[in-house]
């Protein structure tokens, strides 16, 4: 099985026992990333957009080149439509607050899945209250896949939005986005796509997808913190107020009232993260550059024999559905063994898993619990790390049952 | 391909923070993780509260009765981590009898003990010594003061 | 004349002939803040909050050792209520948006200053617009000031907000704060303070200028893009409304109803900014070691030299007070060289300036002009670069002499 | 301190970006902008269209009456930078009696030479080639083109 090697990340090369399984959180950062950062510090820093001289040029040059490959990466033809913002929960809540403020009104309904991380979740939920309109919560199958039909159901005139998780942070569930956008579209709502679990892990081609507006963060495919993105349909952004008011999103502010600048400045207000756009462009180049069907082949190798061998042991449970319809995330639980006290003893065995609610309360109160064990697997995991994982749920399973229940 | 380190990322058993897991997971407290002693629920308690951690949904109950000053008994419900619960089950039987100071001063050690401040580990914690390995865990904290922040809030709040 | 060396400076170092005066628009980062960033990412990058193995607690640790640190360099005892944004835009969006739609109701003043950026003056327009409040614009003395007896003039009952730049990035005026704080207070409203252009320059100690609510950017104090703050007072923070919801930020999420996380986190939903934190935290640092007096006095002297210089040559206005009563900035105009064209023929000389609105279009209007050329000093200016804006300046009227008008 | 950096950080006459700055703020174009030729209104304009850079404030009024296909005048008012106002007042020169068709020729060879498209600048522009500098200074480019960028709105929207 291939992986890219951990000497091109640095933190996983300074400590070789390491068994990183919580990428489903946050990656590590490989050094092209880190040193197109600091190349961006070293060379051409300086406010982009605002300046007259040479420095502020190549700033503002690199910051839309960064766009423009983040665009490509992610199929957006028209680049002005990706905007730039701290990360999936952002992209979110501008989408909630500023497109819903606009289009949601009493009675309308807002339609999410059960399945929400809650950056997808809590802004529809607030804006549903705030405009006394209705959430209403597409319940999922036994594997946690979304159904069309059940999906369908709740589907009418008033529905203005149909909110989803491309791929489940949780379940590594992956949805039939298509068809969900089909639905929406066919009872003229938008369709918001979380694309934070997708991003990093698939071949995405949003203008492809169909979706109205879909979101990702940076730090989830390698790239660095403070960075995401929104995507979204010209004709949608066009129309909405902007989110935040400032500098570089204005075109005339008289003392009465304000014109707004053309996309994708209108929705990003004051000084952009320009560093962080370049660090994530970095990150985009090398994960083409691996190939994201490569990306995938590789996880589903490792997902398929962590999910095989975690199933063999007596009193483990893997929530979601099978290995070959899931991305690389696996919860899990062990006999009566808590999921924190699991990951307290995986630490101790240098395997970083998350343990908890993974922001999706909603998800786990329908699984039945209040907590699962979660191992997420990336690009440069390998089967060692598959081996580790095993051992350490073992040793865990074991030193429980030192005391009969 | 990391074929150098595979080796190195195999489980290797001299580690100062497995042996202080280990130490953590002992049969004493597995032992009231699966057995909690004083669990169940009071019927006319003087103080019954509720605490939830958000952060792993741990969840206790704890219920105080009191003779003037002398806690009489102490129940509790809930779930959760092994830690969270032994915890919360050590701490019914170390307070069962005690009165309102004495609680206090056991409550005052054992957060300290905690937060790993040094000697504050003595006799009088007794059996709640061998929680003693979390205050390597800043993670754990809440979990294992879970039921004490409720005792604090009990305290205070005199019935 | 002492300055920070610039050979500490990647970017200085790498361009010896570069002439850096737009430090009221970016600042160049130093080696220490480039290092922490990266060394972040190396040793202790995990996804802060959420796990509950060691490396993600050691990447805790430092996102809130970073948040300690910047909470002391800016005088704020009680570190919870110092909030991490992506700057200083997004800090007095908040404020507007969260606070403002809670509080600000029909009929309602809001009280701005004409010397306002756009950051602290669109979003209170935006809202009033909203609300169907009023804004009332405090107008400024001849040399930019503003004057308390004219302000006291707007205040009054229905006021709720006054909002004001602590320093100007245009003409560099600091503001008496605590006599717009205790004028607000005096008639019930809060006091927002646009800091922006006063922490990277004044000895700033928040809680003793008793405003409510504060806001900066890391970028323009040595700091990474993306990461700035928001200091609010306790009370006014528990009783707001979040502004973003999402992970990290709830307590409970519950199918029809949330509850928030404590403070700082109900403010700062998603996963953080932990690596520019971080980068922030080592710039307050270094500020700290060289001290803020040191480096007001460092920039007394500069902007000193640069204005008699300046003024002494025909044709040139510079706008706002005298140099001792003014930060690091200086606005100005030369004869009918348009400030594009001025900075321009400087870039031509290595010499960095800003020319235009400044993001301040009301204060343009009424100083005028559509644009001036700005020049701002910092820690690594030193004479040679006043020389060099003033061989610039000269080389352009000299340029422009040659046609008589 | 840094006192080996004060000497290379004096303005220094030999470098290419001078030399095109230079260039760019010759004598025609500064004459342009201190005497605009045919700056002011029409009385009876075909065309009257205005046009704002929000980022530096540039502003051009732009004014064309047709005879028939051709432009009998142009006129323009507006205020802002050298390169702005003389590109207003050398483009009312050039084109004043062309021919929309050549109008629209001479824009699109404009635009292009002012993108730093190579050959574009050719003798058809006659003295508009002195803003071909410009090409190197991208932030300085919405200046040159404001009044082009007038010209092409007019040219679609026929009288
Ligand atoms: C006074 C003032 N306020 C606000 C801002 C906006 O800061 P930022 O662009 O970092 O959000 C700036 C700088 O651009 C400023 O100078
Ligand atoms: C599916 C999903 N949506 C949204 C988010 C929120 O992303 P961020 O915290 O980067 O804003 C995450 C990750 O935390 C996620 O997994």
């Amino acid at each position: 099985m291939m992986s890219l090697p951990r000497s091109e990340f640095p933190l996983l090369a300074a400590s070789p026992r390491l068994v990183y399984l919580d990428s489903a959180a946050t990656t590590q950062k490989p050094r092209v990333v880190l040193d197109a950062i600091r190349d961006f510090y070293e060379n051409d820093n300086a406010n982009p957009h605002r300046g007259a001289y040479e420095l502020s040029v190549r700033a503002t040059r690199r910051y839309h080149d960064a766009r423009a490959r983040v665009a490509a990466f992610l199929g957006v033809r028209d680049s002005d439509c990706l905007i730039f913002t701290r990360g999936t929960t952002e992209s979110l809540n501008l989408v909630a607050s500023s497109w819903g403020r606009a289009n949601v009104g009493a009675g309308d309904e807002i339609v999410v899945t059960a399945a929400e991380h809650h950056a997808n979740f809590v802004p529809w939920q607030q804006l549903a209250l705030e405009r006394t309109a209705r959430l209403r919560i597409c319940e999922l199958e036994a594997d946690g896949s979304i159904d069309l039909d059940r999906l369908r159901t709740l589907l009418g005139s008033r529905t203005r939005v149909v909110a989803f998780p491309y791929v489940s942070n949780v379940l590594g569930t992956i949805a039939p986005v298509r068809e969900i956008v089909d639905l929406a579209h066919g009872v003229g709502a938008i369709a918001v796509c979380d694309g934070a679990q997708a991003a990093p892990h698939l071949s995405v081609c949003v203008d492809d997808l169909g979706v109205d507006f879909f979101a990702a963060s940076g730090h989830k495919m390698l790239g660095p913190t403070g960075i995401g993105v929104l995507v979204g349909r010209r004709y949608l952004l066009d129309a909405m107020p902007p989110f935040m008011t400032g500098g570089d999103m204005i075109e005339f502010v008289e003392d009465d009232h304000s014109t707004w600048n053309r996309l994708p400045h209108k929705f990003e207000a004051g000084t952009p993260n320009a560093a962080g756009a370049v660090g994530l462009a970095a990150a985009a180049d090398l994960l083409q550059r691996i190939g994201m069907d490569a990306v995938r082949t590789h996880e589903r190798g490792l997902v398929n024999a962590a999910y095989q061998r975690l199933a063999a042991i007596e009193g483990v449970r893997i929530y979601g559905p099978a290995p070959e319809h899931r991305s690389g995330v696996l919860s899990f639980n062990v006999g009566d063994v808590h999921p924190h006290d699991l990951a307290t003893i995986l630490d101790s065995y240098h395997v970083c898993i998350r343990a908890g609610h993974h922001c999706a309360q909603p998800l786990m109160r329908r699984l039945g619990v209040s907590a699962t064990a979660r191992a997420s697997f990336y690009v440069y995991n390998d089967d060692a790390d598959v081996d580790a994982l095993v051992n350490g749920v073992m040793a865990a399973r074991e030193m429980f049952s030192r005391v009969g229940a | 391909m990391s074929a150098p380190d595979d080796q190195a990322r195999v489980p290797n058993a001299q580690d100062a923070r497995r042996a202080n897991i280990a130490a953590l997971y002992q049969e004493l407290i597995l032992d009231h993780y699966r057995r909690p002693r004083n669990r169940g629920n009071l019927e006319h308690p003087d103080i019954s509260l509720r605490k939830k951690n958000p952060l792993c949904g741990d969840v206790i109950d704890l219920q105080l009765q009191f003779d003037g000053d002398t806690l009489r008994d102490v129940r509790f419900t809930g779930e959760g981590c092994a830690i969270s619960q032994a915890s919360a089950s050590m701490l019914t039987q170390r307070l069962k009898g005690r009165t309102r100071a004495e609680a206090a001063e056991i409550l005052d050690r054992f957060t300290r003990m905690v937060h790993g401040e040094e000697g504050a580990a003595d006799e009088s914690l007794g059996d709640l010594r061998a929680l003693s390995g979390v205050a390597r865990l800043p993670v754990r904290h809440p979990c294992a003061l879970l039921a004490w922040d409720i005792l604090a809030e009990a305290l205070v709040s005199r019935p």
